[in-house]
């Protein structure tokens, strides 16, 4: 049996049962990981309960920094019973396992590939630790440990992260060290350390932070000055929402009266959040909400009164596996008709694409920005993959002179100097009309509707007045084109290029890598807002043959090119990828290479996609 | 619907407010409500209530959703801004309406169908949140606007226009106000000016959510025999609990009452609300008593109206006070106090090393 | 000045105030031109309020017996003296105007190319009859009197309509008479009589009636079994729920027992509408109901679980003007997309498309027949115009042999035979899996959810399981295509074709007479069903350029052909009509011809547009 | 969640109920749900509820939103078929299906997120439209799935786990049921099999709109000191109205009640509710004295629990009765009786040339 010789470059795969405290241990893992200056990555498979099912965690060690799954696994933890036949089925040949020995699990000796390594996680416990919960908590540290001899991790890391974890509950850091050399010495002591896998420390984390897009969404909320959020809980928006009251109460108070500066309103539904969000942005403050699939569905009667009464929102939609309730701890790319198109009647709703957490910091700015200069909704769809993993990304920057962009917004002065208010009309020819706020000026005052209006926001049923305002609405539209964030270009001039969309970036971006390896070069765009502007029109003119990631069923970003740029779509080849797993490169790359070979298409779920 | 501007010629003869502003100054556009409808009535209420409290016409916000009824924010108070919603989800366009600013004052108007019906839910939730607003049910008992369905208020044994008879039981929204904990729950009639336009300063005052829940026929679709919601039900089966005067802050009580007569109620702006007894005595400030008379008076086909219920401000603290929000607008906070800075961001982000 | 001369063959508009009875004038001039034998359509601009706003109504006599709007308007009775501005410019030169003399206008003698006619109507009105609202109502039925002198009208058909209505109130019937009377006699006493626009008898209406498409598809809905309807009242729907209920209380209640064999629910709203619906579907009636734009917003979240737990129901979308509330009592077609990839995620819902009454009588009973049968929502989309206006249409077919198609409905025998009942396997090949319905056989029994499941109907959060199940419903999507109704096909092979959509038929069918007349031939595609059908695909794929006319704003139609179909969307020349009004055949024939002709793009509003 | 399927072996020795059948055939699939979480409490007394009523497993139709609580449908009688809708929506779905088919058993099952917050709507609708349903709510004051936000039941000065004290008032379904006019309203406790299996068993046989709001504690997200809605609280403030015993049709009355300690309510099916005094004398069938006593203990922090509420069957139709639908379920009628036919047509469509 030859085993797999690789250092800093290997999937660890963890195989638990949720609610028993397995999050810590993986990120304790992780984080040390990353503190040696190695890339990794972390994803977490959840299922969508409380308590007692099975749960999955993969850890992407990558010298090269790759975000993707790699769509192998080397090293199976395999914690949970119910679970052995896959997760044993799922390791790379001349990969490892490791299981809880304490009883004999005949079915992991069942391939002779691979290599099994047994650590009585629970009797090392039971042994050292009294208490039920206790037991079962320190079960998950004691296997940290036993990853930590196995891998040559720095213990340094392990017990800096533990300190800074538990740095006032010294009982419990005691008991966590206490685990992680339990499990640290047993290995030692059994097997021979470390295993062909290992972390060597490297120097390729500096300047990075590891962190998930719903956290970072939340702090940009808070740079752009965001003041009222209203939602309904929902995954995989929920921790976003979180984020941001933390980082209120921490950042927004007022240390001696306790006075907030932010309304933090938990709504009753998606309606009323987005009509909380609609009030608020309408009356001056910079509103937003969060939510998924469900929610936008059921905001989309006010998605399409704010597109045609002009009121600025800021919506982030976290998209997981539809349809309907579909897989809530699932990530996908399903909404991106419906965000775009939003709505009865002719509406188009602008939509931000961030890739990582480092965009969802940026695009929440940009978000409000956008917003307000246009007055219009702004939906920034993000995923469960982006928002509720842990990536490493460059640490954010921030630029003390930014000063929020807050539109055309008259104040008391230059509505007095007005003869007549008009709120819609485009006096500056981009479409964008003037607006007003309450108690301002009663000379400002005018009235905000979503039935049929003229110019100058009165109510009309008359066809060419109500035409009027239609067709502004298009002119904006186009103004939006060119405000939006630019689509990412890559590549030096192949005929065949590829698009792709938000998290599908990191799996694209490495199957570039391993294509090019195979002398195979694609230019690269990765679209970024919606509408699209000039240069994705130029990138599909300028290629002969375009590949289109993306994740879902539909080909969503496919038909948005289609219909919205002069792009005749017999060049646009679709990668779909629409399991509910985060693609991973080797998906990509099958699929490129079938169609430049001239090969059997290949299948949309990859064997290692079948096992969550 | 305002396709004629109305001329706004001011007399200068029509008596001036403490702003020095006539009526003329709180009047919107022109109504395009049937002649006689109800709710034209409540607008000239509003109007009234609005002079004498001299309000400065930008200051206050009117919000509404779809319906008749959701027209008449367009008129009154042309020198306010409004925001008439999508059917039935004014009151959450309030409640952020509202977080963005707590010192304007807001009225929302609405109708049964648009209250009772699509947009229960919201209303309920807003009540539960206690947002600072005066919110008017201009109620019918029918669906005017799309020409006479039945209404979630529509009484048991009420009789449409076309002959059918309601079976179901109606949703009362002063009780369900009052199920809910609302500290200020009145109901009147489009007829009553003289007891509507004190209800409404008051509500207007009071801080916290104020509903006036107003009788207001229909006279195309609801104002015929057999209707318990007509004008000349109204009249008949109309029981006042109280007389309500609002005396605005500032100025001093001009009537002298009978002692033991009238009972005052101060809110926080220094502003006050005296009821004047009639008739037996009610507790006004009694929320299960109050529950009791309105469904003894509901059983016997009698409105009871007045202001029915209301709680000291200072025992059911309004959405912001509940929330501790800052006393300066959220929406005129200056950016300096909102973003934290490059400096706090390499805090921030160091514990994600 | 030249009078137009005319024989059955001019359009009569009328500007009156809602409210005041003008309603029942119109039709019966209307009927009474009918009866005649003259072929002739009516539409109603009214406003969106109840009482004392301008409204007004076309009569368009037509011997060819086109059903859209000419364009321009030969008589025009102004009775407003609020829109007497407009509805004089508004008659074709040559043309005639007809106003109440009472008072004196001086503003109706602006135009010394048309040929005004006094009436004192109200002076006649105010002198026969006694009351306020009396005198309001005789004035309209006195207009009809004058009209019918004018354009020598047969007083015969006037009498027997007025006596079918008011047979039974004597009274009633004779004031109406009189009021006939005082109108006639007086234009037959004071002026030439016929004008040079007249009615002459023909016999081109015999095997037609005079009906509104929501009168129409509740008879198909009452003809379909349908047993269950919920709603939310909203304009345009409102009326084909109130046919509805009114046909069943006349045939479906027991004579003796007074049991109504249907359920009619006025919902609280929209979302619990279409609740009612599915939970009535899911439990084996057959169920529906009707809404518009802003409805089907409201109900997206619902229609996304239908789609993919394979719930049946029937949605009657009446369209009017979007976005949001827009114009309630205007038309347009803008609910295409909206429809078609209703709710978030990977959705798709079939559509119908009738184009007049007799079309939403027949697509009624296909929709619950395919939905059944495909186990999905099916949405009819239907608009005002079609909905609210009276078209003339060839009389309805019923064949006593029809019975529903239930579809794969599982009887208790079946269900007993089965070792095991899977819910969503697909035994047949055809993607549609079998169903079973509640309180039928315990072994029956499965769990409908919008949330993942496999083909067994178990909650599934593994990758494969869900999947499959998703290209399932792609498969079944495939299927959809060959059940839904062809699209309707017309011409003789040019290189030209011209494809539209519901009602913009009319305009486009006489747009093209006019267009042959001119010695250019185009072909033509009418898409009755979404998803597309071959035909489609081929007429697209054999014309070199191909017009789509449809009425809103973003092309939606072209979108769906764009995106659905392999045309290369470079040859579809978009024809967009979005003001509100129904389209008529002048905007088509312009924009036919600046295309062929390279000439200037037509004014989207053509002036006749610009009036109501 | 059902991963796992349950082995359904049926030990000989189990009791069978009039129907042949054990308590096995009345179990649905293994419960996902945390270990200890009340509502699977809940499912074991509907187990038993089911089993002891002997219902045919097809008869029952089982409808939930979305939430821990509504998961609960899949984990009892497996023979009925069950429909998981959308959030909150589940009484339109009920709505819909009982109109198909007015002969079978419909139970609901929500969460008080469910219920009274995105689904507060359609809830009092349903209410007012009397559906012939028993609708359970499984109230733990928290969203549980979400986890652990507070819900619109959570009571004031509650804390959460995380140590946040919610201040705003709580919606109490028992209250709103009773002011909608609900006909059957009782409260009980997921720990109490005793008092919750004949309330459920009543509701089943009840026609009309049956609410039993059980108070059904999160052990992962509410069980903690400071809540309400913990086991230890429920226990410590549980306020029995009355004993209720359920007595199935053709079964006489075992136990003999003390002379005026019980009073009999004959349902439509010939089946029997039997009430027996607890303590000071109590009227279930007075909704206003109901509403006092449950306001009452509420404001006391004590949960009145037991059938706080009934109204006579004949006194209040349910929907069917009140539209006068026809007794074959509609779903079944013969299209004969639904279609009128080729030679109806022509007469119809005579009005129309
Ligand atoms: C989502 C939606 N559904 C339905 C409608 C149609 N609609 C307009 S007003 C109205 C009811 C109005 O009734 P009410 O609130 O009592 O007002 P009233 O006209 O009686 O004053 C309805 C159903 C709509 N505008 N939007
Ligand atoms: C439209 C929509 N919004 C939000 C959610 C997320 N969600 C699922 S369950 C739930 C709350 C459940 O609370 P409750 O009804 O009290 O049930 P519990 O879990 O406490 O039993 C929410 C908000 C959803 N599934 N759908
Ligand atoms: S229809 Fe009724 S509610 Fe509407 S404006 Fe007329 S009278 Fe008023
Ligand atoms: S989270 Fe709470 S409600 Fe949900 S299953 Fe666990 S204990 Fe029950
Ligand atoms: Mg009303
Ligand atoms: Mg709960």
């Amino acid at each position: 049996m030859s085993s797999v010789k690789r250092v800093n470059d290997f999937t660890i795969k963890i195989a638990t049962v949720n609610g028993t405290g397995s999050a810590s241990a993986n990120t304790l893992l992780m984080k040390s990981i990353f503190r040696s200056g190695v890339p990794v990555m972390g994803k977490n498979f959840f299922p969508s309960n409380i308590q007692g099912l099975p749960t999955w965690y993969e850890i992407r060690i990558c010298p090269h920094g790759h975000l993707a799954r790699s769509g192998t696994v080397e090293l199976m933890v395999a914690l949970n019973p119910e679970t052995y036949g896959r997760d044993v089925r799922e390791v790379a040949p001349g990969g490892f396992l490791l299981y809880d020995s304490t009883w004999p699990r005949p079915v992991l000796l069942s391939r002779t590939d691979i290599t099994v390594i047994g650590v009585p996680l629970a009797r090392l416990c039971n042994e050292n630790f009294t208490g039920v919960r206790t037991r079962i908590l320190m079960k998950n540290i004691c296997y940290a440990g036993a990853l930590a001899a196995l891998l040559n991790l720095d213990l340094g890391h392990v017990r800096a992260l533990l300190g800074e974890t538990y740095g006032r509950k010294p009982q419990l850091l005691e008991s966590n060290m206490q685990a992680i050399a339990l499990g640290y010495e047993y290995v030692r002591a059994h097997f021979p350390c470390p295993l062909p896998l290992s972390i060597e420390p490297l120097e390729r984390t500096g300047g990075h932070i590891m962190i998930d897009g719903n956290t970072a969404a939340a702090l940009g909320c808070v740079y752009a000055g965001a003041t009222v959020a209203a939602w309904y809980p929902i995954t995989p928006s929920t921790s976003l929402m979180d984020a941001f009251k933390g980082f209120c109460e921490r950042l927004r108070v007022d240390p001696q009266t306790g006075a907030k500066r932010f309304a933090f309103i938990q709504a009753e539904d998606e309606l009323a959040a987005i009509g909380m969000v609609l009030g608020a942005a309408w009356n001056g403050a910079r509103a937003f909400t969060a939510t998924s699939g469900p929610g936008i569905s059921l905001m989309s009667e006010f998605l399409g009164l704010a597109y045609y009464a002009e009121v600025p929102a800021v919506v982030f939609d976290i998209q997981r596996v539809g349809p309907s309730t579909g897989m809530p701890t699932r990530t996908q790319q399903g909404d991106l008709l419906a965000c775009a198109y939003a709505s009865h009647g002719d509406t188009r709703q602008v939509c931000l694409y961030p890739a990582d957490p480092g965009e969802c910091f940026q695009f929440a700015v940009t978000a409000f920005d956008l917003a307000e200069r246009l007055q219009t909704p702004v939906l920034v769809l993000s995923d469960l993959d982006i928002g509720m993993n842990d990536w490493m990304v460059r640490e954010f920057q921030w630029d003390d002179a930014y000063r929020p962009d807050r539109g055309k917004v008259l104040n008391a002065a230059q509505i007095e100097s007005l003869e007549k208010f008009h709120r819609y009309v485009d006096v500056d020819g981009d479409g964008i009309p003037w607006r007003t706020l309450p108690g301002v000026h009663p000379k400002g005052a005018y009235f905000t509707r979503g039935s049929g209006h003229n110019s100058f926001g009165a109510y009309t049923e008359d066809a060419a007045e109500y035409q009027q305002v239609l067709d502004r609405l298009l002119k904006k539209w186009h103004t939006a084109r060119q405000l939006v964030p630019r689509a990412c270009l890559d590549g030096e001039g192949s005929e065949i290029g590829i698009v792709s969309i938000g998290s599908s970036d990191g799996a694209v971006r490495e199957a570039l890598a391993l294509l090019r390896a195979q002398g195979i070069a694609l230019d690269y765009l990765r679209v970024r807002a919606f509408p699209f502007g000039a240069e994705v029109e130029q990138f599909l003119a300028a290629h002969r043959l375009v590949f289109v990631a993306e994740q879902n069923r539909d080909a969503q970003l496919r038909s948005l090119l289609t219909l919205e740029t002069a792009v005749e779509k017999g060049k646009l080849r679709s990668l779909l990828h629409y399991s509910g797993l985060p693609v991973s490169s080797q998906f990509i790359v099958a699929g490129v290479l079938a169609e430049v070979h001239g090969a059997a298409a290949a299948p949309v779920v990859s064997m290692a996609d079948t096992t969550v | 619907m305002t396709f004629i501007a109305k001329p706004k010629v001011t007399h200068p003869a029509l008596p001036h407010n403490a702003r020095g502003l006539t009526r003329r100054a709180y009047e919107g556009a022109l109504s395009t409500l049937c002649a006689g409808c109800g709710h034209d009535s409540v607008t000239a209420a509003i109007v009234e209530a609005c002079w004498h409290l001299a309000l400065e016409p930008q200051n206050l916000v009117k919000l509404s959703g779809i319906g008749c009824s959701s027209k008449t924010t367009a008129y009154f108070v042309s020198g306010a801004h409004g925001f008439n919603a999508v059917h039935g989800r004014m009151p959450s366009i309030a409640t952020g309406a509202n977080a963005a600013n707590r010192h304007l004052n807001y009225i929302g108007i609405s109708g049964d169908g648009d209250t009772l019906s699509i947009g229960l839910g919201q209303f309920c939730h807003a009540i539960r949140r206690n947002v600072d607003m005066l919110y008017i049910i201009e109620n019918n008992g029918v669906y005017g606007l799309t020409k006479g369905q039945f209404s979630a208020s529509a009484d048991i044994g009420s009789r449409a226009k076309k002959g059918e008879t309601n079976r179901q039981p109606p949703i009362d929204p002063v009780l369900l106000a009052l199920d809910l904990g609302a500290p200020f729950v009145a109901r009147s009639f489009s007829g009553d000016k003289h007891q509507l336009v004190p209800l409404i300063e008051a509500g207007l005052n009071y801080r916290g959510f104020a509903l006036i829940d107003v009788l207001s026929p229909c006279v195309t679709f609801n104002d015929h025999e057999g209707s318990t919601k007509s004008y000349a039900y109204a009249r008949e089966h109309y029981d006042p609990v109280a007389l309500t005067d609002f005396v605005p802050r500032e100025q001093p009580i001009t009537v002298d009452y009978p002692p033991g007569e009238a009972r005052e109620l101060a809110l926080h702006d220094g502003s006050r609300i005296v009821l004047r007894k009639v008739g037996a005595d009610y507790d006004p400030t009694d929320r299960v008593a109050a529950q009791a008379a309105v469904r003894a008076g509901s059983a016997s086909g009698e409105y009871l109206t007045g202001l029915i219920f209301i709680q000291d401000e200072a025992t059911h603290p309004d959405f912001h006070r509940l929330n501790a929000t800052a006393q300066e607008p959220l929406n005129g906070l200056p950016f300096e106090q909102l973003s934290p800075g490059a400096a706090q961001l390499e805090r921030i982000l160091a514990r994600f090393r």
